[in-house]
């Protein structure tokens, strides 16, 4: 077991190093580009236009009904058939921002339709464009009600990066499954990856709390 | 702050400088424009369903500039629905609307979402349930439509804003959230939110059910105010004294049609409709046995 | 470019009529979880191994740099097949689906197979005592096909070590694997408990794996092998790795 | 349905047998117990701050069984927080609430969730801002506290609530949805749906507010009836000819205290206070120059 | 090509199976339980008891910071350490439970605080319980919020099944695999599962488009 603790000991900053240069980065790069495209697709889902929002149904159905192993398969190995050649890090931002879009934009269109009618209503009486009103009354109001929901996407996302090892993509659980394999102690090294993890999500959800508690200012308790 | 805001300028029925015109640090309470009695509004046939529900069957409305129009009847009667049509926020099945120097709506066709645009940027409503924005302090929720949409600069609006509050008994909840003001305070702010605008036409549903009687008094002199110093108005509400004092014109609906319309002093005094007749026989006495209500002290 | 290269370790510059990935490089794909053949030394160091070895004595032969790409079984043939890679060097055994797909190599990996069993579990002393048993295997060997032509049925797992901790708690009757890779894991684990109970009487052949486009490659990488064998590097490496030479 | 639905019988505060005793398919506003002029509620010192706000200071009420106490007073003066108190809703700082054969409460420790549960079981109230339930129509929003918290047999719930629908008009509306009611029906149904609770005691926060007069006339009446059948009830109003006529005791609140309080006919006729003169001042004649209202007609 | 499309022919039904069998039973159970257990988590995080409200933040932090992978391995590798041993399909449901408890209870809360202060006081007020308030009042309009995000968790359980296959558990992804292992024709079996989980998830999330429909009936559209 001395020898187990040594293991764990040793491991331990490369498995972080692995997280901090590509699990991290990674997750957040894609979630910020995500949150984007997931914003136009949640419009374009409440569109009373029939294309539009059956544009927005056909990519939101596309993307939650297939694996992300798949998705980042036929970005990186598939494109290529037909002439599009990406760098790992580049498919692998595009794959996992794809992926978010897809999820959070169900969330964000929940989110804006649990905003009471009359919040439109009042935007639009004081001159508001249905854009401003949506930025500065509704997006607001519903973000409060995202947050936790997004944060589950997030987090998801977050060890999802795994999978970028498939796509040449070193980060946190590769360094970890390196190790592993080397020493055949998978489950000591896995346990340690979990807990990396878990120390990485600690600290990016103190955001989400700082988020909920800003946000339920303006609410009685 | 700078005018060419992407989120404004996206919006092809938003023309800011015709709706509101005021000179920098000028009397908040100024009308935009000065009455001169024609007409600003005309509204025809306007009919609405709720389903099988008829709630408006042909409703015909005018309103002249600085002209306080209000309309009074039984609850369900469709007051409401009429205040929201003629701001656009209800789509009448058929009918006309016609904003001077604005949109000419025809309801028979499909209406462009601009030419809706283009009905209520020209008016401001006080809605009956308040729809206060819940995460913005009382001055935020004042401030937003002059500074946002209208490019009032900042602290201008805020010093409007102020003295509009203050007026209303509220400058102490300036930076109070919705949800910590009693229900009369929360009226108070939709109609303040109202008034900032400065609009060509001022929409009031019931603005003083929530409040106390004392406060009611207050809010109809300033709303009594405005329309003496020319303002156009359409008020939908019970209070009688201020219908008369203030209306130039009075309409009575009920079951979705206007039974009657007139000069306050004709209808409160010689209703020509049995319908008219009993509810304002119903309102005026409602309880009562004796009729001396003034205490002694006065 | 239709003659052979000169299979000597001067034949540089040919690079480009291989095709190759990346002009000059041999670009290599391998797992680098699957020890001794590919991994990282100490868990976290470089890429060593014996695949990784004969893989860089191949492209200095041929007078190309080397790059290995390093991930998943899944993902090894899709980029194959997508021209991600040029080679892969993973232990891949040759069997007829693959030969239909692929070009293989001359094989630098000759081995057996062994069944692994707990120590004292007298029941499964050949190939034919499987029948009925649980095995538990991986999916990128041979082995999972010869557990079940002997009757056994089969556990997927995702490699030799989670084979292992469930043959260690009674889960699976036994393993079949590779006994190189059985005779690593007693190296530096110790018995740990578990035993051989048969070795097969075929051996399996390994070999770099190539797309069917890469004719002219697998011919200069056929030479350079048999350069190497003839050096002894081949039976260097082996000793290195196994204490044997396995390449023949 | 049955008794020992295990959503009910987890809360030690729940005793539904205490609250409505009333005879299956009896008169659905008879009151459940009769008027015997013992103490039902008594209040002492209750005080209550929002941070620093400090919006109660130090109220006293007693309520009687079958009494109606009205409390009149300005907007934010805490008519509102009063009656939240009185329900548990909100948790004074200070004071003591004692409900006859129930608990004792004293607010300077804390307090035990079954008391607060008990003070509300015995408690029903009409909130200023209706607070119906969404997702239900108009008929089970009557009847859900009657049928899931009180057992009462569905049929009879629903011919109960079905009566007093019919009484403020709203038999039509049965099946509708809140959001299909104007602000008049909403206001109707949480009126009918605290009465359905036959309670022993009535919390009311401005029934009438979002009413047009006809109605208000109406639904006044339905609370005076009340009263005449021995409800007991405490009532926020700005109906001052309700008070006058229904209130066994009208409180005048200003500022969080009870500025003088005492039988209508003092209170409306010889204020002591120069506050309550003022305010009474200046709802009798709010907007008045000529006094005289009625129209010929009558 | 033509050898391809009878792969994909011969392959299809086998994997339909592995999905019918083994990915559609244990999303489905996994969800049930998993979303009785949010319920609780959720309503735990929300009490104002420091310690209940503590056990929950911790089991949603630890659930959702750590890979789902390792909360397989540990409950299948890792307990028999412990003396308790458990067949693949039993681990696989309690990880999948336990793993969603964390996920929904999440969303869960928050769709319980978008609900109205107002509405609860209105159920204490006709004389109900909390209990009663939450179940009749409170959570059939915290449904309306929850369903997109709760099918997001939903359908991202549907695909995270594959991870069964680890612990043994035989599923739509690990029959592809097993197809594409002797084939070699990873990228055409990986696409053909894809296009099987897609057809899945469709029938499922029509469900959620039903739900939605239902619990939109009270609202002004
Ligand atoms: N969205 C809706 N769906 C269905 N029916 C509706 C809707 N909105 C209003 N109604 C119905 O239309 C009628 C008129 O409503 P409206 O709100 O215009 O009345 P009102 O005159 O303003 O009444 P109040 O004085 O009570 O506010 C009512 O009978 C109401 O039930
Ligand atoms: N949750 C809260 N947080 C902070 N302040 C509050 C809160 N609720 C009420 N207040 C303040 O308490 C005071 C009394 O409020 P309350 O609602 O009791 O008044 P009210 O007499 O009912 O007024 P109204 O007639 O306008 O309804 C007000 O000044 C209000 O701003
Ligand atoms: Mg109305
Ligand atoms: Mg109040």
């Amino acid at each position: 077991m001395a020898d187990g603790w040594q293991l764990f000991l040793e491991s331990f900053w490369p498995i972080v190093v692995g997280g901090l240069t590509g699990t991290i980065p990674l997750a957040l790069a894609s979630f910020a580009i995500g949150l984007v495209l997931a914003l136009a697709v949640a419009l374009m889902r409440l569109s009373k236009n029939r294309v539009v929002s059956g544009i927005a149904r056909f990519y939101i159905s596309v993307i939650r009904g297939t694996p992300l192993l798949v998705q980042l398969f036929v970005i990186f190995y598939g494109m290529p058939s037909i002439g599009i050649v990406l760098d790992p890090w580049p498919s692998a931002i595009i794959a996992f921002s794809l992926n978010v879009g897809g999820y959070a934009a169900e969330v964000i269109r929940a989110a804006i339709l649990s905003v009471p009618k009359g919040q439109w209503e009042a935007g639009y009486t004081i001159g508001m464009s249905p854009g401003t009103a949506l930025r500065r009354i509704i997006l607001p109001q519903a973000a409060r009600v995202s947050v936790p929901p997004l944060s589950n996407t997030f987090i998801s996302l977050v060890k999802d990066t795994s999978l970028a090892s498939l796509i040449l993509v070193t980060e946190l659980f590769r360094v970890a499954e390196n190790i592993a394999a080397f020493s055949g102690q998978f489950m000591l090294i896995y346990l340690e990856a979990a807990l990396i993890y878990w120390l990485f999500c600690l600290v990016l959800s103190s955001g989400q709390s700082m988020l909920e508690k800003r946000l339920d200012r303006y609410v009685a308790q | 702050m700078s005018r060419s805001d992407p989120n404004n300028s996206g919006d092809p029925g938003r023309r800011d400088d015709e709706r509101r015109a005021d000179v920098p640090g000028g009397d908040p309470l100024a009308p935009s424009e000065t009455p001169d009695d024609s007409v600003l509004l005309t509204a025809r046939g306007i009919r609405k369903s709720f389903g099988d529900n008829e709630v408006l069957r042909s409703i015909d409305l005018e309103v002249r500039r600085g002209e306080v129009v209000v309309l009074i009847g039984p609850s369900g009667s469709g007051k409401t629905t009429v205040l929201r049509s003629l701001n656009g926020l209800e789509t009448p099945d058929a009918g006309t609307i016609d904003f001077e120097g604005g949109p000419s709506l025809d309801f028979a066709a499909p209406i462009a979402k601009a030419s809706r645009f283009a009905l209520r940027d020209r008016s401001a409503m006080v809605f009956q349930q308040h729809n206060l924005f819940p995460h913005m302090t009382v001055i935020e929720n004042v401030i937003e439509g002059p500074v946002r949409v209208q490019r009032v600069p900042k602290p201008q609006a805020i010093a409007e804003a102020s003295a509009l509050l203050d007026r209303v008994g509220l400058a102490d909840k300036r930076d109070a959230y919705p949800f910590e003001l009693s229900g009369g305070q929360q009226q108070r702010v939709g109609i303040v939110r109202a008034l900032a605008l400065k609009p060509r036409l001022l929409l009031f549903d019931e603005p003083t059910s929530a409040l106390d009687p004392e406060l009611v008094g207050e809010v109809l002199q300033v709303i009594k105010e405005l329309a003496d110093e020319g303002w156009t108005m359409v008020v939908v509400t019970h209070e009688l004294g201020f219908a008369r004092q203030a209306a130039d014109e009075v309409l009575f609906m009920d079951g979705g049609v206007v039974v009657e319309r007139g000069a306050p002093a004709q209808i409160f005094t010689k209703p020509t409709e049995e319908r008219t007749r009993r509810f304002l026989d119903r309102i005026l006495r409602p309880l009562d046995e004796d009729g001396s209500d003034s205490p002694d002290s006065t | 470019s239709s003659a052979a290269p000169e299979a000597s370790a001067g034949a540089s510059a040919a690079g480009d009529d291989f095709g190759l990935v990346k002009a000059g490089t041999l670009t290599v794909a391998t797992e680098g979880t699957y020890r001794p053949f590919s991994f990282h030394e100490d868990g976290s160091g470089d890429l060593v191994g014996y695949d990784v070895e004969v893989a860089e004595a191949v492209a200095d032969k041929l007078g190309l740099e080397i790059e290995f790409q390093e991930t998943q079984w899944d993902a090894i043939f899709a980029g194959l097949d997508a021209g991600r890679f040029d080679v892969v060097a993973n232990q891949v055994s040759i069997n007829p689906e693959r030969e239909e797909q692929y070009l293989f190599s001359a094989p630098y990996t000759v081995s057996s197979g062994v069944i692994v069993v707990n120590q004292g579990d007298s029941s499964i002393s050949s190939f034919d005592d499987l029948a009925g048993k649980t095995t538990a295997q991986s999916l990128t060997s041979n082995w999972y096909e010869l557990a079940t032509e002997s009757g056994a049925d089969v556990e997927a797992v995702e490699g030799w070590a989670q084979a292992v901790a469930l043959l260690q708690q009674g889960r699976v009757d036994a393993t079949i694997n590779d006994e190189l890779t059985y005779l690593d894991f007693v190296n530096t684990n110790g018995q740990s408990g578990i035993e051989v109970a048969a070795t097969t009487d075929d051996s399996s052949l390994s070999a770099l794996t190539f797309t069917k486009d890469k004719a002219d490659l697998v011919t200069a990488v056929d030479a350079a092998l048999e350069e190497l064998r003839a050096e002894g590097v081949l039976a260097e490496l082996g000793e290195k790795y196994f204490g044997a030479d396995v390449s023949e």
